[in-house]
């Protein structure tokens, strides 16, 4: 498809419009945190950030998500869906983290049940994603099929060069939005600036410095289950908490229960949830089937790097780093990756 | 600071072989070069991963926990603060004095190690780690960097109160002065001066963030109920619905609950992923506890009763 | 304690009170109790902690 | 067809109760709507998403067949939250249901079989609804003999007590054998395990399927009985059981490696469960 040129003097005049037409979810600044939230104009909006402490997924897979209300009326039970999905656009998201939404996908709209919350937004939401322009020592997206300036899952991809955003349009969405603004998403002769991007490209994905290498460790995974690396330093340090998952964004469970508000009246809320807490698999009986931080730590990991790939043939991780970074006790993917593959050889 | 790291590995090596303990737990090298990470070692070959500088910011006593119930002794390596929780949990009979073997190491401050890796060319190899008194210099292949301990140092580290372990069996390193770059209950004061609402405001900014991935209750070394009530299924106390009330009610509980136990190790502060200043609720209860009932930091000294968790006829009463 | 860090973390002063009361002291009961109330009354519905509707 | 609107339960009323046991019930209900209950289309094996509306859902099996009429029978143990309140419930009172999800018994590939069916405390529920749909006036010519082997920790425990003393045995081609762990007063059945009690019994594995449910420790042991009868792996079949909250293979928690027991189970064959972890 085409592509674009927004001049950077613009920039503030686009938000602007985006925010009066669209529900404008965008990075902003919360004291020392780079968040996604709803913003009203260009003045919020935080476009110099290397990235977000919490991913975007937020947009289509809320914290918090009301699923339906219920109320009994005498003898009649009401049940009462939110309605309506306001038209979204997600502005300046990392290609990582939109590649993560990409991995969301299969799993909300499945083969035999969709779901009408998860999709409803996706479908009316613009995705506008923003190429990196630094590569952090946490970063290791090149490893999981993705890049600094990738255009995949985005519907239009802005990426900075010099006084230009230069824009591609990836997708029919995005192209519908570009010609909606047309006057400041300008036509223009793009091929310099397209040469520029390639040569970004090429210059940030030198710039890694974590090593990490899939090949092969699904299949050596296929055939390990049982490996004492699980029993190692990783699940005696970890403190159980739930911040790899959620800062994670490729995580998605969920937490289904009831809210109420009065004796007849509630509402059922589906609330992120995290495999690394004990309760996550404990059944009423008493039975856990991951009953200590091993099983539940070689889960996690197993379901980025095996069971995500099984099942969708896709890979569960996107290298965004953040849980690399966030880990209270150093618990790394990227050294559990190249551990294992170390490890399963030798087995 | 590398002497340092060689006696405590010779000291850890000699526990090993001789039998004195069946585990060191320790700090090894992580995967960021300003980054430390707990290490488990239950071999004397294994000791060669044990490190020490000013990226070791875990309080590892925490951990003692985890390993009460084992037939051996183990051995900890605890900074200043850490050792706080060492004598916090003997107190509260969660380990036995004779199954530990502790290793204390005078702190000269730990640095926050994402501001100072934003700041060193990725993929640099550390070299070496020297302390200057008031900065530190980081020496690595990609050349020399200085760090002033005023502008890089956890907040905790500015307002410490001992550098040097309160419980120690065996000590490495020498002693080093209690130096204080900040007045310890600054930030304390400057909010208890705002009017309700502003306060109000304020903390409700803070609560909202909070994800309730509960890395501050996990990682707390005085947390050490077996099934905390916030996960609790029947009854289900809390909702895991993330919204202003519960979160409030979360945090409200958690720092009450360890209110005249927390040790002020800062570990729920530096491990929140939202940034939430949790260390702000702590030392305000530091700070009544001293007023009230002239208490110290609990676990300073061994044995010390907490003054909420016991009675003594001369108690403030400013409830009657 | 705990007054300090309801009021601490922005809780209006007074909204919180703890009493210590023997089961012999009925009037002191009542008017500790009507005290609490007015006080309440006065500082009108809890503006912390609320609810949010999603 | 996928359905996005599968996360909102029906609503529907419990019509009968049934006491089984001192902390298990069976809940007869129906939907409120006639055209969902006509449409519903549950399969032997398959569970539901029950809702007490303030309380949350949990996943129950469906314990009763098609075949028996519009309605579906869950048989509840009073273990958890949701399941305290299901007991408090009256006749006439109002729950949601959503489902039927799962994969349910392959009772094609039955066909032409016997079947030996191995039922341990309330895991009899589960099983309930093939033996009910192979004794179906509909489909018991496709099915040779049907017997059923069921173990209670004590006469007080023992499930569906009527189909296993009368209702069952009344049918031509059927065996029903009962255990309970210890010795009681009142009881003249078989007293002990269930793994000892099949080894007595001895199923011969040719032209049989046996259909075995239980607690982990049952399936554990009494698994190494019927491979020592002959039983190949994929002549035996069992159910599985996991936390759930979605039931549409969504939420995360019910993997067993890369399968979800709510959309790829809960039911698999000992071949199909020797190829996965033994993470359940």
């Amino acid at each position: 498809m085409e592509s674009r040129v927004v001049n950077k003097g613009q920039i503030s005049e686009l938000l602007d419009k985006l925010a009066k037409d669209y529900n404008l979810i965008a990075p902003i600044k919360e004291e020392t945190m780079t968040l996604f939230r709803r913003v009203s104009g260009a003045q919020d909006v935080l476009l110099d950030y290397n990235n977000s402490d919490i991913s975007p997924k937020g947009c289509f897979l809320p914290q918090n998500e009301k699923t339906f209300s219920y109320m009994y009326t005498g003898d009649t039970l009401e049940i009462n869906k939110p309605v309506g999905t306001q038209k979204t656009v997600l502005f300046g998201a990392r290609p990582c983290d939109i590649k993560a939404i990409l991995t969301f996908d299969p799993v909300f709209d499945g083969v035999k049940f969709g779901d009408e919350y998860y999709s409803s937004k996706r479908e009316s939401t613009v995705i506008i994603g923003l190429s990196c322009a630094k590569v952090l020592s946490t970063c290791f997206c090149y490893a999981m099929g993705g890049g600094p300036c990738d255009t995949t899952g985005s519907d239009l991809l802005l990426t900075e060069i010099g006084d230009k955003y230069y824009v591609e349009v990836i997708t029919e969405k995005g192209q519908a939005l570009v010609d909606a603004y047309s006057q400041i998403i300008a036509k223009q002769d793009t091929a310099q600036l397209a040469k520029d991007k390639d040569e970004l490209a090429k210059k940030l994905s030198g710039e890694f410095v974590r090593k990490v290498d899939l090949t092969g460790v699904k299949e050596l995974m296929d055939n390990n289950f049982e490996l004492p690396y699980w029993a190692g330093d990783d699940q005696k340090k970890c403190i159980g908490c739930g911040t790899c998952t959620y800062v994670c964004p490729t995580c998605h469970c969920f937490d289904i229960f009831d809210y109420t508000t009065g004796d007849f009246t509630g509402d059922r809320l589906r609330c992120w949830d995290s495999c690394m807490f004990p309760e996550y698999t404990l059944e009423a009986g008493g039975h856990n089937p991951r009953p200590s931080r091993k099983e539940r730590i070689r889960n996690r990991f197993m379901h980025k790097i095996k069971y995500h790939l099984d099942r969708y043939n896709m890979v569960g991780c996107v290298g965004c780093g953040r849980c690399v970074n966030k880990c209270p006790v150093n618990i790394d993917i990227t050294k559990i990756i190249n551990d294992l593959k170390e490890v399963a050889q030798n087995a | 600071m590398m002497n340092l790291a060689q006696q405590l590995r010779e000291q850890a090596k000699k526990l090993l072989e001789e039998k004195k303990v069946d585990l060191v737990i320790g700090f090894g090298q992580g995967t960021e070069l300003a980054r430390n990470t707990p290490v488990f070692i239950d071999s004397p070959e294994g000791v060669s991963a044990l490190t020490w500088g000013p990226f070791c910011a875990n309080n590892l006593a925490k951990y003692l926990v985890d390993y009460k119930n084992d037939p051996g002794s183990t051995a900890v390596v605890v900074k200043g603060c850490d050792a706080r929780s060492v004598n916090r949990l003997l107190d509260d009979n969660q380990i036995l004095r004779e199954k530990v073997v502790v290793i204390g190491l005078p702190c000269p401050g730990q640095l926050e190690w994402q501001k100072v890796s934003a700041e060193i060319k990725p993929g640099s190899t550390l070299k070496e780690v020297v302390d200057n008194g008031d900065s530190y210099t980081v020496k690595t292949d990609s050349g020399d960097y200085t760090f002033n301990k005023k502008d890089y140092l956890l907040h905790r580290c500015l307002v410490c109160e001992n550098p040097n372990p309160v419980i120690s069996d065996i000590t490495i390193g020498k002693e080093i002065p209690v130096k204080n770059y900040e007045e310890r209950f600054a930030e304390v004061q400057d909010l208890e001066k705002l009017a309700a609402d502003e306060k109000n405001e304020y903390w409700n900014k803070q609560f909202a963030r909070c994800l309730r991935c509960y890395a501050c209750r996990n990682v707390c070394s005085v947390c050490t109920c077996k099934v905390c009530a916030f996960d609790q299924m029947q009854p289900m106390w809390v909702s895991k619905r993330t919204n202003l009330s519960e979160n409030t009610a979360f945090h409200i509980t958690r720092a009450f609950h360890v209110a005249g136990r927390c040790v002020d190790c800062g570990e729920c502060d530096r491990v929140c992923p939202m940034d939430i200043p949790l260390r702000k609720l702590n030392v305000k209860i530091h700070k009544d506890l001293g007023e009230l009932f002239n208490s110290p930091t609990p676990g300073t000294e061994p044995g010390l009763i907490s003054p909420l968790g016991g009675f003594s006829p001369g108690d403030p009463e400013e409830f009657m | 304690m705990f007054k300090r860090l309801l009021e601490y973390v922005g809780f209006e002063p007074g909204r919180f009170k703890a009493r210590w009361l023997s089961g012999s002291e009925g009037a002191k009961f009542t008017t500790t109790v009507k005290e609490m109330t007015e006080k309440i009354k006065s500082l009108g519905p809890n503006k912390k902690m609320r609810d949010d509707i999603i | 067809m996928p359905n996005p609107t599968a996360l909102t339960p029906y609503p529907a009323t419990i019509t009968k109760i049934d006491v089984e046991a001192g902390d298990t019930k069976t809940f007869t209900v129906v939907f409120d709507d006639p055209e969902i209950m006509e449409n519903f289309g549950n399969q032997p094996g398959q569970v539901c998403m029950l809702s007490a509306f303030g309380e949350g859902e949990s996943t129950i099996s469906i314990t009763s067949s098609p075949t028996r009429g519009k309605f579906l029978e869950f048989c509840v143990r009073r273990v958890g939250r949701l399941t305290s309140v299901l007991h408090q419930m009256e006749v006439g009172q109002k729950i949601g249901v959503r489902g039927p999800y799962g994969n349910g018994f392959p009772y094609e590939m039955m066909k032409g079989k016997d079947l030996f069916f191995i039922g341990g405390g309330s895991a009899l529920a589960p099983i309930r609804s093939l033996i009910d749909f192979v004794l179906s006036d509909q489909y018991r010519k496709d099915y040779g003999k049907v017997e059923i082997l069921y173990g209670a920790r004590s006469m007080d425990d023992v499930l569906f007590k009527s189909d296993l003393a009368e209702r069952w045995p009344a049918i031509a081609n059927t065996g029903i054998y009962t255990t309970i762990d210890r010795a009681e007063e009142g009881w003249n059945g078989h007293v002990g395990f269930v793994p000892p009690f099949i080894e007595e019994v001895a199923p011969t594995p040719e032209n049989k399927i046996a259909i075995i449910a239980g607690p982990p420790i049952l399936i554990k042991l009494g698994l190494a009985v019927m491979e020592k009868l002959g039983f190949k792996d994929e002549q035996i079949i069992t159910t599985l059981e996991m936390r759930m909250k979605c039931c549409l293979g969504k939420c995360g928690r019910c993997n067993v490696g890369s399968k979800f027991i709510c959309v790829d189970g809960p039911v698999f064959s000992l071949a199909q469960l020797k190829q996965m972890p033994p993470e359940y």
